[in-house]
């Protein structure tokens, strides 16, 4: 891998990039920004849920806005024509970034969420008919687990859940038993936002392809954190959103292998997708605009490839790297204690993502109270309830670790657990 | 701010670990439970009314939850008894968050306030005001 | 109205909010903001497409990065607070701004075309079949025009329009006509992006009421330039899009009256708009965000509400007094000579657009020749493509108004057509 | 820069206005159209081959669209003839750029190949190497 020779992260000189991290917290919540009462340094430990974004890409987005912003695709003007080469080029920019084949590949959605939809709704409801069915796994995120749960029962298909064994790894044996000529789409997370497992995606897809499945790769917490390669993993689809990687909100992108969205009947109608249009009839525009209906997200677009490149200039090893020592050291830390659950895999092979429970002090609580202590992690069901039911909890903490966070905040979230553990003794 | 926290003064830990008329009561005159889905808080609140079936005589309540919430119906179990139904329904989130004595942040108030929307929805559906199944806050 | 008596916008005082109104175009397009060969000052005129964002839009975005960006509804931690309250009373900014009731009613999009396709998707899939008919103009942007009729196709719905008579007014007797006890769904564009009609879209919702049928106004070139009332209009649904009225780009808003939202079916699946799931089955979070699953465009949101701020702060009588006055004044000029066709009504009622076309010069030959001295307008289609075959063209140039443009610019333009003319002559 | 425009030095208005070789030849070893949807630009190009089957011999074109369109066709008639069809192909859209004189700016890169594209596309239906019904430049 050569992973371990790389140079590590220089953490120090990456948090001047951020200047939230300077913020004091813990004052009037009202009003956002600094109030009056923050007096806590800020210790950031919610980047599974949004990451926090570099002045590079802030500053990306200010400078559309006060230069070339104007509508794209359809502009002769300079304005048009400058942010739409910027907005055209954000698409192969993202593409390079998953080794997808060029922006034919690669639509920029709102999310994830509605990535998962877009081939749900596009593919899935044309396609998919009583007889067939579509695997999950029990560890997906509400984005994939609700959106083909509810197409499964808008068309008949049968949804199927690739079980979580008691480590909190994929049962592989299991997905081959379910995966079968009637599985349609495969659906999978890359790594779990709730146990920190890495799944073995490029195998699961071996398996559908076998079947003559398609495989859809929820990349939300793998794109952002490790080097992901569309063609390596074999995968159909591959969705991620830009706000957990270091871009803004408001974007996110569906990677489809260009065979398969060309097949792809179009999902949203309107302006920009269309080629030709009469009073009773439409065609469509080439890949990638076809999905891409109405005025595009132009600046979420363009400050997207501007994350790639912040994170390329990084390593995407090296952040694999780094993410992966916080998580190791994280789970280590917190389990010294007995009446510490942590959840998912043992070791060292996770993404960087503990979530975790301390008898008796609920979830929402910890949470309150380490931000007392100016950290912020994330309590609930981490849109995973059904995977919360069967690991017999209503909520988990989650800490999540990202470029900018170092060990010293590990050890910040083990004292406040500790304090929070002899508040509540 | 270290050690400690504004929101979870002794007052709140104390009932949380120490909760008040905590149980079901044999001969409730009305029932009602309710749940904060976020959390997955969960309520329910038994209520005895005197013999004018006005006055608050005995208000029990069981459930499961993160503190605020537990700690809120615990101290309304105690506050409840000696008022009628009308001044029950005239309680506000203000009333709520002034008992329990400590700021509650936004994400936090429905923790604070569903023992009180159950206890008032229970009055409710007794007096036959509204007819539903279980309480949320959101 | 009092219109008339209220004082005029301050354009040169306005202008200093925009920046990008001090670049100079021309030069090497390749590179996005300003370039080497630049050296002709902006005169943009194609705000129709999309308006400039001020520099107080663009602060709050900044300001949103750099001091309490997170991911909103589910953290407890004070970013995740603060977030969430700024977003959610985003919505609660943009239903005053058209007078709604409060944020139940204000759901928010990516943009128009999507606001179009979520009532498509989630009431028009679940409630059409044959015999029912769907009624548009045919002055409808693709964004409704295609949606509809695609989604017709799929339910085996009828879609009709309303004809657009000679003077390019719609013809409301036509509307009588066709609006009957089978049309369940009434789309009307409040303003024409082609022809700057003005509909009476109060009028077309009684009509559509009168035979149970609800009513859709596309309101993207109307929230953006006049004052909008969602009550007075009596509108079941209205759309616009956050970039053509001072907003960021990825934002739009679909209003729909509460009762309506709430008797409808979700229409994208994921985290956020559940509130509980199990591996069978999931029920739906309150209004608004029942409408928007995943990790919202929060920083958008914000920003669109700050976009709203700063359109009161000016005035929304004011603003159609500006952009009225502008292009009464446009249309005047363009018509002194015969070879000038401009589309639409004449007089003084129509929204703050021209388009035009100019014997023997083809529009996207006027717009490359118009960009030479500086000035942005747009030319093709505008996404109205059957209106423009029904005019007999393919395409024509359009110049469109806001409130930083001024009289002076509408000389240019003209001047700069003139110019072409005599190229071309 | 005031009147006039880099992209239409008198070359192309003179082609524009006074198009070579318009119309349509009466016995074309083959014909094809094409359009190019944004603009609306349409070009149907007509060649005729000399003896050898390979040769362009002469070239026709008709059609409707934007100054830079019309021009390019029109500069590409007299461009082809003497060009065997592998030459043909071997253009690419530099050479019509060239051709032009001028920088065209991205946006209206497609107006200027859409003749080329034709005529490529055409003689490429001719030698059976593929099977379109119009070509159409993005
Ligand atoms: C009348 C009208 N409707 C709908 C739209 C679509 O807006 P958007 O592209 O922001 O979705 C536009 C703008 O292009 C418009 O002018
Ligand atoms: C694994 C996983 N999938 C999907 C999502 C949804 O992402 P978004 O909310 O950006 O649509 C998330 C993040 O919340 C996630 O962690």
């Amino acid at each position: 891998m050569g992973v371990q020779e790389s140079e590590p992260l220089d953490v120090e000189r990456i948090r001047e990039d951020f200047p939230i991290l300077e913020r004091r917290v813990g004052g009037d919540v009202e009003s956002p920004g600094e109030g009056d009462g923050d007096d806590t340094p800020l210790i950031y430990l919610d980047n599974a849920a949004t990451s926090q974004t570099p002045d590079q890409v802030v500053d990306v987005i200010a400078d559309y806005y006060r230069s070339y912003n104007s509508n794209v695709h359809r502009g002769i003007h300079s304005l048009s024509q400058e942010a739409s080469v910027a907005y055209e080029q954000a698409h192969d920019r993202v593409a390079d970034f998953v080794n997808a084949d060029g922006r034919e590949e690669v639509v920029f959605t709102k999310n994830t969420t509605e990535a998962e939809n877009l081939v749900a709704y596009a593919w899935g409801l044309a396609e998919l008919g009583p007889g067939d069915e579509v695997v999950l796994t029990e560890m997906e995120h509400h984005a994939s687990l609700v959106t083909w749960q509810q197409i499964g029962k808008r068309t008949g298909a049968d949804v199927k859940y690739v079980r979580v064994d008691d480590e909190g790894r994929l049962d592989v044996d299991h997905a081959r038993e379910l995966i079968t000529d009637d599985t349609e789409m495969v659906s999978v997370v890359h790594v779990s936002n709730t146990l920190g497992t890495i799944n073995p995606v490029e195998e699961i897809a071996d398996v559908a392809h076998d079947h003559g499945a398609y495989v859809f790769v929820d990349g939300a917490q793998s794109v952002p954190n490790r080097p992901v390669d569309v063609k390596a993993m074999d995968a159909d689809f591959l969705a991620f959103s830009g706000h957990k990687m270091c871009g803004p909100t408001g974007i996110g992108v569906l990677y489809g292998k260009r065979e398969i969205l060309e097949e792809m009947q179009p999902y949203l109608y309107g302006g920009d997708m269309i080629r030709k249009v009469t009073f009773e009839d439409a065609t469509w525009e080439e890949l990638p605009w076809k999905f891409e209906a109405g005025t595009p997200n132009i600046a979420q677009g363009i400050a997207l490839a501007a994350a790639c490149d912040y994170l390329d200039d990084l390593g995407m090893d090296r952040v694999e790297t780094h993410e992966n020592q916080l998580a190791a050291y994280a789970y280590d830390r917190l389990t010294e204690h007995d009446d510490v659950t942590v959840y998912g895999p043992p070791g060292d092979e996770r993404g960087g993502l503990v979530a975790f429970n301390v008898d008796g002090v609920h979830a929402h609580d910890l949470s309150s109270i380490l931000n007392d202590s100016g950290i912020a992690i994330r309590a609930g069901d981490h849109c995973t309830q059904p995977l919360h039911d069967k690991l017999g909890t209503a909520a988990s903490a989650r800490a999540s670790f990202y470029v900018y966070n170092t060990r010293e905040e590990v050890d910040a979230l083990v004292e406040a657990v500790d304090e929070a553990r002899q508040l509540f003794a | 701010m270290g050690m400690g926290s504004d929101m979870y003064r002794q007052q709140i830990l104390d009932h949380y670990k120490n909760p008040r008329n905590h149980g079901e009561l044999e001969d409730p005159t009305f029932t009602h439970t309710g749940e904060n889905p976020t959390c997955g808080d969960t309520i329910q609140v038994d209520v005895r009314l005197e013999d004018d079936g006005d006055t608050i005589e005995y208000v029990a309540f069981s459930g499961d939850g993160c503190a605020i919430s537990q700690a809120a119906a615990s101290l309304l179990t105690e506050e409840l008894p000696g008022k009628t139904l009308e001044e029950l329904q005239a309680m506000d989130r203000d009333d709520m968050i002034d008992m329990l004595g400590v700021d509650i942040s936004p994400m936090r108030i429905k923790c604070a306030v569903l023992a009180e929307k159950v206890a008032q929805d229970g009055a409710k559906i007794h007096t036959g005001e509204i007819e539903i199944e279980t309480t949320k806050t959101e």
